[in-house]
């Protein structure tokens, strides 16, 4: 039982990243990739926040993600002038100068040696340290989460959007300043991004760079072209299926060393076999 | 705006049939499971299975189930048999705290066996803590561990040890007065680089260290640059034998042979010490070595031998392996199959004689006793002398 | 001064492998028109199927080579017969491509950590089997100077080839207007495929050096293209000449830096220097 | 005084002036139409004027006031729309959407909090009935025909709150019942004041429905003047014919 809960809170975490890098990718149709960046931003910053000042929890998610919006929006200033596989290089750029960053900057991040020790929240006399109330926790963020990105699909702003998505010049001649909105849900899916990995921090209380590389924006992104571009129900889907298909491959009975990379053969499959016979996702309203 | 597509009703059969088949998947790998009471008594073990440092992990499972297969073909442990059940922490925090979640929430392990790096040991302790499973790792040495949990200890000394022993010798008995230091980004060696640049700069020495990123493989420009200095000596500071490979080979490509030093990773790694025999000759290093004229170890090295085909490797960390075993056999003998029990049991250990030698077992968890200096030569390492 | 002049040829010996990797990829570029990631894969495939042939078989060093190129050129070949060609011709978008081809990626680095482990291998035999050069006190291999041959000759090669032959013509009527080009009776399927079979050959040929230089793991695939692509947006994408320039550049500027800055930041720098090409000089030194 | 026009506008490419110093004038309530051969730079003269493409050189003045940022949003915020040859959709989202989406705020915050109204929707209800495709509005726009997808653009481009209306060639390959709907909506246009430019090459439509005209070639204004009269222009009947 424990076991399921573990892998249920997984499963927010998950679909907190597949809707919020679904925003991004889904329905304004920035190929993104840096979306491992601010998670580990969200991460760091909260972690760094309740070990050294022994903060309260809350403040210092809100800070962690105050401070992945913050860099979001100054670093999309630049990158949102790229436009379609140069974004997405630019975005790897970027994940891959955050992750040096957190590997790096030891005198802040304690580069490899990670953070150990990351208290785990406790409020109103809910002792998260049990895992089943820590997926309460994880299990409201991912519900208000999947609230914010219906509220932002059903707004104008969505509809912008998803104008934006495919034809950003005719929406420009809507009167849209296309780069202001870009802007925004680029710090808004940065943001959500955030209040990921504040709970990834305080959920394992570890953390160290190799939870935030290139390869894990990689399978974010994955999730979410399994689950359907564009779907909010389909960015909590799809990384429901992996992570399940993941710990799955531990019960399966493959020795150890080739169960990882079964693991990734398996999703490597998935994405040949998608954008070869169904390239909408499971659930998704956008082909790209 | 979201609109549900004809395949929608397709999909949702294919989810529930996911969700129901992952269920019982899960459930029926819990559904074997026995109480703790009887049936047989299941150990976790968690190491580097897939990845760089697989090279430990391959040996340490090896070990690991030579000395499960001894105890049960004398009839394992009250009469019960041992099992042991393994997962990979990949060396890394994530992967290791997934492990230890999965043997400690499933499969109700009370005692786990690993991580063989400090990194996935870090996070493997709290989980255990949590679920009080005792947690014994053969091999992590960061000074971190040192006094983490009451559930931890380890048969093994912690890195401190080895960093004081080296730049000691390096300081006062070679001479050296500047090491230039070529180190991976992992815990393991800024933990041992931090230990040796205190004692070496305390001495009077100096370093100068490059720090490389563990997916790196062209070193060339930072050991130009480090040759440059013209260091006394260079102390190659890996976490695993790969990386020092490719280090040594682009030191050779770059006809460059200073004196070396090689932390006991490396040191361990026969095919290193043979293959760039002449580059590491009189090369300084220093290991957890047990005693081989130990007849238990004698007695280990020829079993391994027999059962798997391949000489015993890293002798520093599989003989404690072993011996980690066999310790849990006494403790469970004496205190039951129970992680709150061992762990204060743990701390009782006293000149408990093994593979590795005589295991004390110190109030904050580390093994007394420590590291002693060796150098290489002709492809082998040998006690160092002054 | 010898560090420098060592620093320059320590540059030059990465510069050609870039240069290999890049020579493939423009090539490919040129015709399909997106960038495929899964060409960092078929390259190391290269590599492996050399130290399968060298190392584990003991076949001789040059027909293992021949063979390591062959079934790069074969692999990458049937990749685009069974995944890229059939989405080509539902027209799909080059994100979709894109999409596949992380896919192939991603199996292809699976399956090599299946045979050859995911541990680090060389293709050398063992040590000092190389003899070193001097140059005016710096050092280079003899293994390290046939590889900067190759790539050299490879670039020749394929610039006099694409200038001067029927093929080379195709190649450019194709790059230009795949359309036109059939319209004036080139079946520009089979250009594409032979195209495929070169391209993925020549990054075999950088697969290989990388395995017999500073040795093969399977996943450096991503790494090597990642520096494949920045060489090829730095000198200018499509540009046979300019993606050799943008990677002796990009080795120059990587080397500069773990020389006067520090090794650590290695990737992160080469990732700038692409984030300011891709804002300042999209179009790269040698535009098409 | 005219609500739209331009003076010396050039737009060249590597060298050769596709709009080589024009000088136009748009007014209030007419319907004014660009003709000229292939190529002559009617599409270029718009897209020009909309910030499409930057120009280089010369003024655009928009009531009488210059123009001084040119993105495209900034000239729709003059006041400035218009459609294109090839009905430029929002495929992937649904009729009603693509028309709501020219109804809402404009402003980053104020849209993010604003969902469109019941007055949104009889807006653009008018609109889609007008034009015939109140049944189609939950379809995604990719699946128009193609007489649909004009008719669609036109409805979106009507229902921005534009003074300035810039049509390229909005007739091209329609049924003639689809010309009567769209003719009748750009008198609608123009009587309520708008002032309208037509890109077309049908000159009996164009004798039909602009109150004057300009005739371009080669990138240059060669006559002006009602449609009657410039037709009949010697220089005219040579560009379409003589070369």
């Amino acid at each position: 039982m424990e076991y399921l809960i573990h892998i249920a809170v997984l499963v927010c975490l998950y679909g907190i990243l597949g809707l919020s890098l679904n925003l991004v990718v889904g329905e304004t149709g920035l190929i993104s990739v840096a979306h491992a960046g601010f998670y580990g931003i969200g991460a760091y910053v909260t972690a760094l926040l309740l070990v050294g000042l022994g903060m309260n929890f809350f403040l210092a998610m809100a800070l962690g993600i105050i401070a992945s919006g913050l860099v979001a929006l100054l670093i999309s200033g630049v990158i949102s002038r790229l436009r379609g596989v140069y974004f997405l290089f630019g975005t790897i750029g970027l994940n891959i100068i955050a992750w040096s960053i957190f590997l790096n900057w030891q005198s802040v991040t304690r580069g490899p040696l990670g953070i150990p020790s990351i208290p785990r929240p406790g409020i109103w006399g809910l002792d998260l340290y049990q895992n089943l109330q820590f997926l309460f926790l994880a299990a409201a963020s991912l519900a208000i989460v999947y609230f914010i990105s219906v509220f932002i699909k059903k707004s104008s702003f969505g509809r912008v959007l998803n104008s934006i998505r495919e034809d950003e010049e005719a929406t420009q001649i809507f009167g849209y300043a296309t780069s202001y909105y870009k802007l925004a849900i680029f710090t808004i899916g940065a943001m959500l991004a955030a209040l990921a990995g504040a709970l990834f921090a305080t959920y394992i209380t570890y953390i160290d760079p190799s939870s935030f590389t290139i390869n894990e924006s990689i399978f974010i992104f994955s999730t979410i072209v399994l689950g359907g571009l564009g779907s909010s129900r389909g960015a909590v889907l799809g990384p429901l299926l992996l992570v399940f298909l993941f710990e799955g491959f531990r019960f399966a009975g493959f020795p150890s060393e080739i169960a990882a990379q079964m693991r990734m053969l398996a999703y490597g499959f998935a994405l040949v076999l998608l954008m070869l016979y169904r390239p909408k996702g499971i659930w998704g309203t956008f082909r790209i | 705006m979201e609109r549900v597509n004809r395949g929608s009703a397709l999909m949702w059969v294919i989810v529930a049939l996911v969700v129901v088949v992952g269920g019982f998947s899960i459930l029926g790998g819990k559904g074997g499971a026995p109480s703790t009471e009887t049936g047989p008594i299941k150990i976790g073990v968690i190491g580097p299975l897939t990845g760089d440092a697989a090279i430990y992990g391959e040996p340490f499972r090896n070990t690991v189930q030579l000395a499960i297969d001894e105890i049960n073909a004398t009839g394992g442990i009250g009469g019960r048999q041992v099992e042991a059940i393994y997962e990979d922490g990949q060396c890394n925090g994530k992967e290791g705290a997934n492990a230890a979640q999965k043997l400690v929430n499933v499969d109700k392990v009370q005692a786990i066996i690993g991580g063989v790096c400090s990194g996935e040991t870090l996070t493997v302790v709290p989980i255990a803590e949590k679920g009080r499973v005792v947690v014994v790792s053969p091999s992590a040495s960061s000074p971190a561990l040192t006094g983490i949990s009451p559930y931890f200890f380890r048969p093994y000394p912690s890195d401190a040890s080895q960093g004081n022993v080296l730049a000691n010798i390096a300081y006062t008995d070679k001479g050296w007065k500047k090491v230039a230091v070529i180190q991976e980004q992992v815990d393991y060696a800024v933990g041992l680089y931090k230990v040796f640049n205190q004692v070496f700069s305390g001495l009077g020495g100096k370093t100068v260290k490059e720090e490389f990123s563990s997916n790196v493989t062209d070193f060339r420009s930072v050991l130009t640059k480090l040759k440059a200095e013209k260091p006394d000596a260079l102390f190659v500071l890996t976490q695993t034998a790969a990386s020092t490979q490719r280090i040594l080979k682009q030191m050779e490509e770059l006809n460059w042979k200073p004196q070396i030093i090689l932390d006991e990773a490396s040191a361990g790694d026969k095919e290193t010490l043979t293959t760039y025999k002449s580059q590491l000759e009189g090369a300084l290093t220093s290991e957890f070595i047990p005693d081989l004229s130990n007849a238990k170890l004698q007695k280990l090295m020829s079993d391994y031998k027999a059962k798997y085909g391949t000489e015993l490797p890293y002798l520093g960390y599989m003989a404690p392996a072993y011996d980690i075993v066999y310790i849990l056999k006494d403790g469970i003998a004496s205190v039951g199959y129970n992680g709150e029990k061992l762990a204060t049991w743990s701390r009782t250990i006293k000149d408990w004689q093994g593979a590795s030698g005589s295991v004390t077992i110190s109030s904050d968890g580390d093994r007394v006793g420590g590291y002693s200096s060796e150098v290489v030569h002709d492809g082998k390492t040998e006690p160092y002398k002054k | 001064m010898d560090i420098a002049i060592q620093i320059a040829l320590n540059a030059l010996i990465a510069g050609a492998i870039y240069s290999l990797v890049v020579l493939g990829f423009n090539l490919l570029y040129s015709t399909s028109r997106f960038f495929d990631l899964g060409y960092g894969a078929i390259a190391i495939a290269g590599g492996y199927a050399v130290l399968y042939f060298y190392k584990l078989l003991g076949l001789e060093l040059w027909s293992s080579i021949i063979l390591g190129i062959f079934i790069a050129g074969i692999l990458g070949f049937c990749i685009e017969k069974i995944i890229y060609r059939p989405l080509r011709t539902r027209k799909a978008s080059s994100a979709v491509l894109l999409i596949a081809s992380l896919g192939v990626l991603t199996v292809i680095q699976a399956v090599l950590a299946i045979l050859f482990t995911s541990q680090f291998q060389t293709l050398g035999r063992g040590a000092g089997e190389s003899r070193t050069f001097e140059i005016f006190g710096g050092a280079i291999t003899q293994t390290q100077s046939i590889i900067l041959i190759t790539a050299l000759v490879v670039m020749t090669a394929l610039g006099l080839v694409l200038k001067y032959t029927l093929f080379g013509k195709a190649v450019k009527a194709i790059a230009d207007d795949e359309e036109v080009a059939s319209i004036v009776g080139i079946n520009s399927e089979r250009m594409i495929g032979i195209v495929f079979f070169i391209g993925s050959a020549i990054g075999g040929m950088a697969g290989i050096a990388t395995g017999f230089d500073t040795g093969l793991q399977p996943t450096i695939g991503l790494s090597l293209l990642l520096k494949g692509v920045i060489a090829a947006i730095v000198g200018g994408i499509g540009n046979v000449y300019g993606g050799v320039l943008g990677a002796f550049l990009l080795a120059i500027i990587e080397n500069l830096g773990a020389w006067q800055f520090s090794g650590e930041w290695k990737d992160a720098i080469a990732f700038i220097v692409l984030v300011v090409f891709l804002l300042f000089r999209p179009q790269g030194i040698l535009p098409k | 005084m005219p609500i739209l026009s331009t003076q010396k506008l050039v737009k060249s490419f590597g060298g050769v002036h596709a709009v080589d110093h024009v000088d136009l004038a748009f007014h209030g309530g007419k319907i004014t139409a660009l003709v000229g051969p292939n190529g002559s730079g009617k599409t270029t003269f718009i897209n020009t004027v909309t910030g499409i493409l930057p120009m280089d050189g010369g003024e655009i003045h928009v009531g009488g006031v210059v123009m001084r940022r040119m993105n495209p949003a900034d000239v729709a915020a003059y006041g400035i729309t218009r459609t294109f040859q090839n009905a430029r959709l929002i495929q992937q989202i649904s009729v009603l959407d693509n028309i709501l989406v020219v109804l809402t705020e404009r402003n980053v915050w104020g849209a993010l909090f604003e969902r469109h109204t019941a007055l949104h929707l009889e807006k653009a209800g008018n609109i889609l009935k007008k034009v015939g495709l109140w049944e189609k509005r939950n379809e995604n726009a990719e699946n128009l025909s193609y007489g649909q997808r004009k008719l669609l653009e036109i409805a979106r481009a009507v229902s921005m709150r534009a003074n300035i209306y810039l049509f390229d060639e909005p007739f091209a390959g329609l049924f003639p019942e689809t010309i009567e709907v769209i003719s009748d909506i750009l008198r609608t246009l123009r009587d309520k004041a708008a002032s309208v430019v037509l890109v077309e090459h049908n000159m009996n439509l164009v004798r039909e429905l602009a109150d004057y005209c300009y005739v371009l070639d080669g990138g240059k204004v060669i006559a002006e003047g009602t449609p009657d009269y410039v037709l009949k222009q010697p220089q005219v009947i040579e560009a379409y014919l003589g070369k």
